[in-house]
């Protein structure tokens, strides 16, 4: 099997409002060193193991699924499940 | 990064990219500047003479809706309507269309239309108390479509469940013209608690002008725009012009504008909402309507990202955030009461009296124009009109449908999507949050009490743009007077609308006939019925490649209750009643939906709509629910009176037996004017010397789910159980089905 | 009785579980705010429903860190009323005081229906008024009401009787359809329905207020 | 900078809706070769630099308020912020 993890965050313009809210409850909880916070998605899908155009085809599910490209950005890594 | 000077946007002609013309850009800077608009400035003229801002295409039309009743408190131009609901009390509404945002990003765009129309309603100082909502979209067929749907659908609730106000009522169907430009329309209903209100103003030498809300960062800001194209960097590929929504900080900003107001009113002297084109439309507008002007000094608008320039501040539109004038005495009780609330607050101005907009940025002056000249110096345009060929085409077209088996057609038609329970939506909806909820979506409108009297509020959204196509003048009587009947229908009586005109481009002179003739057909019914056009929007511009949508204008009718025990549901309550059809059946099967199943396309004339008569079947309706007789009532729309009959039935999984003088097409038709009521047995006399006319006793409720119908043509017994599942499932099996 | 309704940032419920206490069991009852350290003075402490900090990170997992949570603690361990409700329901698994866990519903949609709920175990200080196995018709609003918890936990909450509502049709796919569960103690109750939308017949449904009168009752009896 | 990097996933015996939802999702796009979808989030925090303790702090953090033992599991990484 194949195991992809795909990684998506907002772009750097897009109010995270879920980051802003977890940064503050940080803060009280007393860690004032904490800086930012960003908050995103973690997908792992896993494919069959003889998938030729396995990479393209990931491309358009993050394209049209996981991700939204107006506000969003993705990359992911590619690897041998165990 | 360098901004271009006055000279180049003049030479390089670049305000045409920002939408403004040769003859606009000249009025600027002849008439009015008698200079050259620098950057910033031309920023602000261009969203401002905006159509969305300015209205510049659609005012001459939009001057034709009443809206004086004797309940009018405010009308259009606030950011809401009021009207009076007696014991010194008032309703506030508005409905609002985001139909771009949501095509670009289907959640986020649906999640800050409710989120904007809330604000217009608590900026009111009203409390809001419920949403309601109309949707429009492309065929259930794709899964780009199916998706859209979901996304628009999960933001409208994620928005309206977390800031914890009821969504009760809305629409929402399918037609291939919404595919490329889907509709979202949200309302949003207030109540007031005094017939006091804030104006949106900014009034009062050196009052100071207090930003209050989320930071400012690049949302919304024209994506097209030269500040966008010409003056990115790589870095800034990351950025994105799509608005995103925090109800939780809406939460706390409601919470503390309707507790400011109402506890603090002196210390509050306007107060808006920043909406579209953000702070330069709410400070500008503000100032012009108190004959002010303004300063404001951007290094303290409180900014979310780095480096942002005066245009792209005064454009944002991000949300969460509202301007108050204050006076300076009160200064530090605002800001530590908006404080206590966790929300950012902070002095950004002062008002003048040199009728001049001026901004300061970096310490220099960026802007510096006549205030009224954003808001009053725009051009308005007469369009030219010309009625749609298919119009004269068809005019003499008339559709009569084919029943060759009345079950099957019956079946077939309660799954069409238009038809069928919209329930797998809106059950995401949280419609009972604040425990004031009488009628929850599935009935005809949605009603929520008025805690501590004995009034209720019911409200509807409704609209039927396959009628507009037909005969835009007559689709737009229908449009309000089905709204009506959803109120009627529900123990109310209509006091007011809002709506949203959703057309194609207004330089298409059809286009603009059919809104011109539709407005034209709104305002004759609103006439009749007494109720006034207080709010409303405009989104014109909705087509895709060059093919407009149907002209969709969205009705939001509002109508009071005067006694909770006069709140009436569509479901039959009890076998043995009687079904009373109210109202005469003609061959209305133009623009029906049976038209659309069995034709496959639209075609043909609408039947001319009788006002008065539509006018008198409300009021007899409405006597007959005052004086306790009716034990369900239900408007009879699309699908007619099959569908309006299986519809009563569902609920209590009750039955009925009819016999009717109508043909087994007829039991299809979609002619106005009529209602479906049941009675008890024993009020039968009465029932029936009230009605008078216009009626016919079709037959009773029975206990078993079976449907037992007696036409002209034949008799037929229908399970209504698989009816009933057919309606219930076949959403949520288009949305299961692979493609 | 006197009962502090807490009110976190986001909280949207806080208003039907007051008007649930004044006008439904004509109690006395006050807003307490998230900033507050004492809850002196009051007999029960009801948590309502909504979205606390907007539910960003997990439903009631930033609410606990707010400083009145110190009190409804102390509260919840000197044995004193305790009520979750939704949200509030959330809060209290997220502090510990109740075992498991509220995860995104089965079908993962938010979900607005009445649902009818059997009532398992009718001699707490929550139930005392119903019948022991009667259907009871109250509302849901949740998006992250799947209750969850392992095996051993489940076993816990049966030997003890600490499962006390249970839904008839289990639509967020709930272990054992589980509704509402009570600490050990059983003076701590949360429950994903909200007996507070259902106090008068004209919202649909009154079930849901004797739930709040069994409070009473049994106050009552701890007081005499 | 530090930049800390937050995986928090599901533990296997909870059931993963919203993996399940977008499993069916992308099913029904027609990538019929997807076995298996798990969701998850994903969290970057920024820490002012000379932070003696950050690695111990990190994992409080994710112990309680990133994460929920009785559902979640969780890992980090910590690396310098560009
Ligand atoms: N998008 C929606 N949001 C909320 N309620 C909806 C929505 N769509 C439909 N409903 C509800 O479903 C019921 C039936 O809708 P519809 O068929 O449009 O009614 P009608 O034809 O009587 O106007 C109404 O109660 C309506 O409020
Ligand atoms: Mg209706």
């Amino acid at each position: 099997m194949k195991l992809v993890k795909v990684y998506v965050t907002l772009k750097d313009s897009v109010l995270d409002a879920q980051g802003e809210a977890i940064k503050s409850a940080i803060n009280t909880m007393g860690y004032k060193q904490l800086a930012d916070v960003h908050m995103g998605k973690y997908f792992e899908l896993s494919f069959d193991d003889d998938y030729a155009q396995l990479d393209q085809d990931v491309n358009a599910i993050c394209d049209d699924l996981l991700a939204n490209p107006n506000i969003e950005t993705y990359r992911y890594e590619i690897m041998e499940e165990q | 990064m360098t901004e271009p000077t006055a000279k180049q946007i003049q030479t390089e002609k670049l305000y045409q990219q920002w939408g403004l013309t040769d003859s606009e850009y000249q009025l600027i800077s002849e008439k009015i500047l008698k200079r050259l608009p620098n950057y910033t400035e031309t920023g602000l003229y261009s969203v401002m003479w905006s159509e969305h801002c300015s209205y510049k295409n659609s005012k001459k039309v939009l001057r034709k809706m009443p809206n004086k009743s004797s309940r009018v408190i405010a009308g259009p131009g606030e950011d809401a309507g009021i009207l009076d609901i007696g014991d010194n009390q008032a309703v506030v509404f508005k409905a609002e269309s985001h139909n771009h945002p949501s095509a670009v990003e289907p959640y986020q765009g649906a999640a800050t239309g409710v989120g904007g129309i809330i604000r217009d309603i608590f900026s009111m100082g009203a409390q809001p108390i419920a949403l309601l909502n109309s949707l429009k979209f492309g065929p259930l067929k794709d899964g780009k479509t199916k998706h859209l749907v979901n996304e628009v659908v999960a933001g409208i609730g994620g928005y309206g469940n977390c800031i914890g106000l009821p969504t009760v009522g809305g629409e929402i169907s399918f037609e291939d013209c919404y595919e490329h430009n889907p509709l979202v329309n949200a309302m949003c209903v207030g109540l007031l608690n005094n017939t006091e209100f804030k104006h949106g103003t900014a009034s009062g030498d050196k009052n100071l002008i207090i930003y209050v809300g989320a930071k400012t960062g690049r949302d919304g800001i024209h994506g097209a725009t030269f500040a966008s194209d010409e003056f990115t960097d790589t870095k800034n590929k990351q950025r994105s012009a799509v608005q995103v929504g925090n109800p939780f900080i809406e939460k706390l900003l409601m919470d503390a504008c309707v507790e400011i107001i109402e506890k603090h009113s002196d210390w509050v002297l306007g107060i808006q909402d920043m909406g579209a084109a953000g702070l330069v439309s709410s400070t500008a507008e503000m100032a012009s309507k108190a004959g002010s002007g303004l300063i404001l000094n951007l290094d303290k608008v409180p900014q979310r990202e780095t480096e942002m320039s005066a245009y792209e501040m005064m454009l944002s539109e991000s949300q969460e955030r509202m301007v108050l004038c204050v006076k300076p005495e009160f200064e530090e009780n605002v800001l530590n009461f908006f404080k206590n609330f966790e929300l950012d607050a902070v002095v950004i101005g002062q008002v003048t009296t040199d009728k001049q907009y001026k901004i300061y940025h970096h310490e220099q002056l960026v802007t510096d124009i006549p205030v009224d000249s954003l808001t009053e110096d725009v051009p308005e345009y007469d369009r030219e009109e010309k009625q749609p060929q298919r119009m004269i085409d068809d005019k003499d077209y008339h559709f009569m449908p084919t029943i060759d088996s009345l079950s099957e057609t019956w079946q077939k038609m309660v799954q069409r999507p238009n038809l069928a329970s919209k329930k797998h939506f809106y059950q995401t909806y949280d419609s009972q949050v604040k425990a004031n909820t009488l009628v929850r979506p599935g009935s005809d409108a949605g009603v929520v009490r008025i805690r501590g009297t004995k009034k209720a509020i019911a409200m509807t959204n409704d609209s039927n743009s396959k009628y507009v196509y037909l005969n835009p003048f007559v689709g737009g009587q229908i449009t309000v007077m089905e709204a009506a009947r959803n109120i009627v229908a529900s123990g109310g009586i209509p006091i007011g609308i809002t709506d949203c005109l959703n057309y194609g481009n207004p330089e298409d002179p059809e286009s603009f006939w059919e809104l011109d003739k539709s407005v034209e057909g709104i305002s004759s019914a609103c006439e009749t019925l007494d109720t006034p056009v207080i709010s409303g929007n405009v989104s014109l511009y909705n087509e895709y490649n060059e093919v407009a949508i149907y002209p969709s204008p969205m009705v939001g009718m509002v109508g009071l209750i005067e006694d909770i025990k006069n709140v009436t549901t569509s479901a039959f309550k009890k076998a043995g009643d009687l079904i009373y059809i109210v109202g005469q059946t003609f061959d209305d099967f133009n623009g029906s939906e049976i038209q659309m199943e069995q034709l496959g396309q639209l075609k043909g004339d609408l039947r001319v709509l009788d006002l008065e008569k539509e006018k008198l079947h409300q009021d007899l309706i409405h006597q007959a629910i005052e004086k306790d007789l009716v034990t369900s009532c239900h408007d009879l729309s699309e699908g007619g009176l099959a569908v309006a009959l299986s519809e009563s039935a569902f609920e209590n999984n009750l039955g009925f037996e009819i016999k009717t003088s109508l043909t087994s097409a007829q039991l299809f038709s979609e002619t106005q004017s009529r209602f479906l009521v049941t009675i008890a047995p024993e009020n039968q006399v009465v029932f029936e010397r009230l009605i008078q006319e216009d009626f016919e006793l079709l037959g009773q409720v029975t206990a078993d789910s079976s449907y037992k119908v007696t036409t002209t043509d034949e008799t037929s017994i229908i399970d209504g159980s698989v009816v009933k599942s057919n309606w219930k499932e076949a959403i949520a099996c288009l949305m299961k089905s692979e493609v | 009785m006197k009962f502090a309704v807490i009110n976190f940032p986001g909280s949207n419920c806080d208003m039907d579980l007051y008007y649930a206490i004044r006008d439904g069991i004509k109690q006395t009852v006050e807003l307490v705010d998230y900033r507050n350290e004492s809850l002196e003075g009051f007999d029960g402490v009801l948590i309502p429903g909504g979205f606390s900090y907007g539910d960003y990170l997990r439903s009631g997992a930033i609410a606990v860190h707010a400083p009145i949570v110190k009190e409804i603690i102390r509260f919840a361990n000197e044995g004193k009323i305790v009520l979750g409700i939704c949200n509030g329901f959330q809060i209290l698994t997220e502090l510990g005081l109740l075992p498991g866990a509220l995860i995104q519903n089965e079908k993962s949609c938010f979900i607005c229906e009445t649902v009818d709920l059997k009532v398992l175990n009718n001699q707490t200080a929550f139930t005392n008024e119903y019948q022991a196995g009667q259907i009871i018709n109250i509302p849901v609003a949740h998006g992250e009401g799947r209750y969850y918890c392992d095996e051993k936990t489940l076993e816990d909450l049966k030997i003890n009787d600490q499962i006390i509502f249970e839904y008839q049709q289990n639509i967020n796919g709930s272990v054992a359809q589980i509704a509402g569960v009570t600490n050990k103690q059983k003076n701590v109750l949360g429950m994903m329905p909200h007996p507070e939308r259902a106090i008068e017949k004209i919202l649909g449904s009154d079930d849901g207020l004797k739930l709040f009168q069994s409070i009473i009752n049994y106050q009552v009896k701890v007081n005499n």
